[in-house]
């Protein structure tokens, strides 16, 4: 289960998308401190970035999208031996500062501006729209607001310029925001938000033994792992992966 | 040359008193020592070597020296010192450059309206001199007078030396101002454009009375057209002031040796029409001139006036010593004149000074001839003036 | 993909952006040559400090500004409050929120070039203007600005090729609001991040070529000017 | 949050901001000065058209340009693969790579300046100079290039501070590696995006003092410098 | 005033044969048309009104006008025709401009250096000339007799204009060359550093035996340096040529009337030591001048020689007549002549044309004297020249 204990300078490349930087951190903490031989170094950018990026040569050895279809192309396009697997759903949060308890209600009469994730974008902007169209009932009185990323969103609800906003509850718990001030939405009204984990072909990878492949399988068992799902379940999440 | 209204023909209006104080230092080490108070009127010439600071008194005067420690007052306002500054815009003072400066993106008639446009609405000037606003040349009269029709849409940067010169001039003529400031104005010119246009500015200062101070490095203009003359001498300033010493005191600072000579004040007293000769009298004396002095002479209140008073200018190397009247020459001028003093001038000529009926006149001769001669002092000789010598530019 | 819907839409950002840069480039093209001459003419000791103030909107990433800028658009922001106060209406995700943003962010383009530019003013004309008697507005109105009429067109559309690529701000402050927010660089970002890569390349050539013939005819404008 | 960490990550990336920074406006001021050359002084009618490519950079959204320029310098791209074939290395996600993009990017706010700044030379004075014997080489290099030294600084300074911003481009072309190519920006705009605003405010603060030092420092430089 | 060796004094070297044709066009509509072959040496002023064509002119010979019908050979080498241009860096021309054109962002000696540090390693202008290697003016002399040594570290932009003049012209001495084009490059300076620097530039091009067109308005510069001279008139060229006939023809063009006079070809007779008197033979008659003729012109290969020619111009105001000599006078030189004509010059001048000793001379005279002395055409009259009239200007 342990990697070689031959010292090896290459460091684990994973490619994060931003979302879910705050629950990496904590669990790359947790691996290494299991793992003391290898290094870590994590890129963060959007998964549509980091996507382009792969597929244009980028040396990473794991990527955890944010979202389904960039991970599961990826995948595709490579030995189908690597490994794809869900490593967390995203949650779907109503937030608006100021308002204790707010509900969907609420929001049908709020008018201002509702902060989402751009549906075409991000996977969390496509669950805010569905749920918005399951509750519309009669035309809403806000406008709604599309950011770039649900980390956007967030931006906009949390610098006052947006009055309430659909955004991911790790968010909210990383940002601190008290129980009683957001509405979890519930997880019926929105397709899962699956966030994949996928690794990416690479030479070091192929050799089978190397230093390299035996690495990226630890870490992709140990995201598996139950104390890892723990720390994602704490950060927001739900679990992805139920195995124990 | 000189050959002039006096400043008593002016039409009656006072000079303009400026009062200049100070020292104004430069980066250079070049250091400008002012210490002036005069009255100018007519056209006051600023001559000195190149570098001895004529322009820099100019911009003192006009106000593009700011940081300096000078005073100044003109007519008894003060227009710089310690706590005050006029600054250039708000001084009644117009400016030609010795670089003449036209707007590079304008055409030469666009550089005349950037003046026109702007007055005779002098705003802020009004509160310096009110006759300002009665003054304002013509746009036609200066084009014309310039020559400059030809040029009028032509862009500024397409003109040669002479002709961006003449645009400049022109464009400082149209501005409205109780004082001329014109830095070598024509020194880009043919002698004919020279003569033309000098004669100009003399005619526009007294039918204005506008006073000029006139930056020239050309003694010819000078003669021409100066009623007074300063000198700047390592930026020491002196005025040199307006008699007939005048001329007497280029020669060690500036002129070449020829244009040395007197000055004689003479009365107006005939014009012969037959044969184009001016008479004048010195007084018992008679002195000769081609052409109708009064003519060529163009601002004369009062021409037959018996008092009118005609400066003519005798350069010392025209004047040849006789010990008796000669007859059968074409030297008109046959002056009795006293011996004065004699100097040596250069080691191979002699400068005599002349009385001439109570008048100083200057004689250069060789030595060889003043030791032929026997010349000496307080001995009455006569002196040979060709006529045409003195004669003015034709018209 | 749907092939009528990406035309209209690429039509009305095209609007929007147009209308954005030329508002923005006005807008600075009135206010910058004012700040330009002081910078370059003024002797004080506090003028390098204000010029580097000036260009600091180019140091931070453009989202990091359009971050603070949406803090201070929003309704209770410093900017935002007493906006909302005088029209009533929401600075964020607005089209004159965007306006201010981009003011904001191409000011140090157009105001360097003209800076630079007026440095070389020969001081002698502004001499020989105040001898006519120009007063210092004067002289910088009506002899100043005319003569530097090629450096003012080349600021402008430096200012407005920069709007037109903006994009860091407008994601933040903007909303992606279609014909009111949603400019061009917008929609290629979107089509970029959505893998939609062919309308993306469509887009960028649209782009492109826009801003080809805008800016040739710009530059071949300019060389027909042939004074300073 | 881990303020040992955040200072070290800082410190790292400061490194690397100053050495990409430096790197490009380098590179961009030994060859804009040419280009900018010909373009102030060409009498040819392609020239605007030249004069607006090398605008492009600014229309485009820097992550768009990122996402081209990923694909031309990605190992099988037009230019990354011949660059592997000479050097062995890969471009993209290297310094080197960005580098290039930030030379790109940065292009045009090095050009525009000095093109408007040359244009301002006096004919008069290249002319002078031909009389003296200088053929033309001699004379941009030996009488423009130091007469136009304040309009030099004044085009590196703002590439400089330009490159200390970009962020767009280096995000997708660069990788965000710790050493390598987090820059300063990058650092920031991920402090934002997961939204540790508070490390966001000391970091933004801490680029706009280093700018602002800097920015001042050259432009005072500048104004020492009289004459043209 | 005009009183110096003529081309064969040269160390005889040839001149450069220039030949130009075709026509200048600008936009302004003025044209110039061209068609020259002359072969220079020595000072060639070109002369003509502002705006006629001069600079155009030198502009064409020295590269500044690329796109022009024009055709220009030098000494049998082309330099520009439709299909060849040699730009101006690699032809072996020196120009001063009319504006002085220095470099601002440099310093007074860094604008000398920038010639000085390019040369004599003449890598092009070798294929053009081979002697010109040979030549370089060392610095230190130029800027001595220039009087630029306080100035040297001076920025060039903190100069005034006759400073600034007298920069542009050392510039212009240290480049080799073949040939020196001086457009007006004394007009800022004032009578004194011209009649400083203008023999300076006469005794270099004699030394070096490189030809000067030197552009100039000063009638005085031109008589005193210049031995031959070209006319512009509204873009049309002509060569006036460089016998005494020249000053004859300035008059109707340029001159102010008393420019005008007639040379006289002198051979070296005598120097009367102690009165510093010049004895000149016009065959059997003498002119005296005052002073070491032969000590104030600057470049004699050969002093001595009998066959020195020295040229005397004598301004026909200068000149009076006298039906007989006249004794007891300090006119020292009176010639026997011949009137071969009389104009009516003005309306009350006559200008006689005089024949002496097989050469002519010019006389102005009042229209008075002229009938008083009944003078007629074939009599034999004395010409009364004043001898210090005749002075070169002091050293
Ligand atoms: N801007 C300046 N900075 C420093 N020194 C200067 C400046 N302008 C002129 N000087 C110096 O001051 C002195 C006086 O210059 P000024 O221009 O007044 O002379 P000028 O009498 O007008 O000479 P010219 O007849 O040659 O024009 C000169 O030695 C000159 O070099
Ligand atoms: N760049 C130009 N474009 C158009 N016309 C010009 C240009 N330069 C000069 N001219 C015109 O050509 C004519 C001849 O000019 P040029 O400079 O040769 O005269 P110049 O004889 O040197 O006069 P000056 O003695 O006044 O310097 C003038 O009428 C002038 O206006
Ligand atoms: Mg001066
Ligand atoms: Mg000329």
């Amino acid at each position: 289960d342990s990697p070689k204990q031959t010292p090896d300078k290459t460091a684990l490349r994973i490619a994060v998308a931003t979302n879910f930087k705050p629950a990496f951190e904590r669990l790359s903490k947790l691996f290494l401190s299991q793992h003391s031989l290898v290094t870590i170094s994590a890129h963060y950018a959007s998964s549509g970035l980091l996507y382009a990026q792969i597929n244009n040569g980028a040396p990473y050895h794991i990527f955890l999208s944010a979202d389904r279809t960039r991970a599961q192309n990826i995948w595709k396009q490579q030995n189908p031996d690597t490994g794809i697997f869900t490593y967390a759903y995203g949650q779907l949060v109503l937030w608006a500062p100021g308002i204790e308890n707010p509900e969907f209600e609420w929001l049908q009469q709020h008018q201002g501006s509702v902060a989402i994730a751009n549906p075409e974008l991000a996977p969390y902007g496509q669950a805010a729209l569905s749920c918005l169209n399951k509750q519309a009932g009669h035309t809403p009185a806000y406008q709604l607001v599309l950011g770039s990323s649900v980390a956007q969103a967030f931006h906009f609800v949390a610098s006052g310029a947006a009055t309430a906003g659909l955004v991911a509850k790790s968010q909210i718990l990383d940002y601190g925001v008290a129980e009683d001030h957001y509405y979890l939405v519930p997880a019926d009204c929105y397709a899962p938000i699956e966030q994949l984990a996928v690794v990416i072909d690479s030479p070091p990878y192929r050799v089978e033994g190397s230093t390299t492949r035996i690495k990226i399988k630890a870490f992709m068992e140990f995201l598996k792992s139950k104390p890892a799902q723990s720390l994602i379940e704490e950060a927001g999440y739900l679990r992805g992966y139920p195995g124990e | 040359m000189l050959e002039q209204a006096q400043a008593s023909f002016l039409p009656g209006l006072p000079g303009v008193e400026i009062s200049l104080q100070g020292k104004l230092k430069r980066a250079s080490g070049f250091s400008l020592s002012l210490n002036l108070k005069e009255t100018i009127s007519g056209v006051t010439a600023i001559i000195g070597h190149s570098g001895s600071g004529k322009t820099s008194l100019t911009r003192c005067i006009a106000g593009f020296e700011k940081n300096t420690d000078l005073h100044l007052s003109v007519d008894g306002e003060v227009w710089q010192n310690s706590s005050i500054f006029v600054p250039p815009e708000n001084r009644p003072i117009s400016t030609v450059f010795q670089e003449a400066r036209l707007f590079p993106h304008l055409t030469v008639m666009e550089n005349l309206k950037f003046v026109t446009r702007r007055f005779p609405t002098a705003h802020k000037i009004e509160a310096l001199d009110h006759s300002l606003q009665n003054f304002c040349l013509p746009l036609e009269e200066v084009i014309e007078s310039l020559s400059l029709d030809y040029l009028l849409s032509r862009s500024s940067n397409e003109l040669s030396g002479g002709e961006t010169q003449r645009v400049a001039l022109a464009r400082a003529l149209l501005r409205p101002a109780r004082l001329w400031i014109f830095d070598e104005p024509l020194a880009s010119l043919d002698a004919q454009a020279r003569t033309e246009i000098a004669p100009y500015i003399q005619m526009l200062c007294k039918r204005h009375a506008i006073p000029v101070l006139y930056v020239t490095h050309n003694l010819q203009e000078v003669l021409q057209i100066a009623d007074n003359a300063w000198l700047m001498d390592a930026g020491n300033l002196k005025s040199l002031g307006s008699d007939s010493e005048l001329t007497r005191q280029f020669p060690s600072h500036l002129a070449v040796d020829e244009d040395i000579g007197g000055v004689l004040e003479c009365a107006w007293k005939a014009y012969h029409a037959d044969y184009g000769l001016s008479e004048l009298a010195l007084s018992t004396a008679s002195v000769f001139l081609p052409g109708d002095v009064l003519q060529n002479t163009q601002v004369l209140d009062n021409p037959h006036d018996t008092n009118s008073k005609i400066k003519v200018f005798i350069p010392a190397r025209d004047v040849s010593l006789s010990l008796a009247k000669v007859a059968d020459v074409s030297l008109l001028n046959q002056l009795p004149v006293k011996i004065l003093a004699v100097e040596t001038d250069t080691p191979h000529t002699r400068l005599f000074t002349l009385d001439c009926q109570g008048q100083k006149m200057l004689s250069r001769i060789t030595a060889y001839s003043a030791s032929q001669l026997n010349l000496e002092i307080g001995q009455t000789v006569f002196a040979l003036i060709k006529t045409v010598s003195l004669a003015a530019p034709d018209k | 993909m749907n092939s009528d819907n990406y035309w209209s839409e690429l039509f009305t950002a095209t609007q929007v952006t147009l209308s954005l840069a030329a508002t923005s480039t006005l807008l600075l093209i009135c206010v910058c040559p004012f700040i330009a001459w002081w910078i370059a003419r003024s002797q004080s000791r506090t003028r390098p400090f204000f010029e580097a103030i000036m260009s600091l909107p180019l140091v931070l990433p453009p989202t990091v500004i359009g971050f603070y800028l949406l803090i201070s658009i929003s309704p209770g922001g410093f900017i935002g409050q007493p906006w909302s106060a005088l029209t009533g209406n929401n600075l964020a995700f607005s089209f004159s929120g965007l306006v201010i943003g981009s003011f904001i962010y191409s000011l140090p383009f157009v105001l360097q070039p003209l800076v630079i530019s007026f440095r070389n003013v020969d001081e002698g004309l502004l001499e020989a203007a105040a001898s006519l008697g120009a007063p210092p507005a004067t002289r910088f109105l009506s002899l100043i600005l005319p003569m530097q009429k090629r450096a003012l067109i080349a600021a402008a559309s430096l200012g407005f090729a920069h709007t037109l690529g903006e994009f860091g701000i407008v994601l933040m402050i903007g909303g992606n609001l279609e014909g009111e927010t949603r400019v061009l660089s917008i929609v290629l970002f979107d089509q970029v991040e959505s893998l939609r890569y062919q309308d993306a390349h469509s887009t960028a050539l649209f782009m492109l070529a826009l801003a080809l013939v805008m800016l040739t005819l710009v530059y071949r404008l300019q060389g027909r000017i042939k004074h300073a």
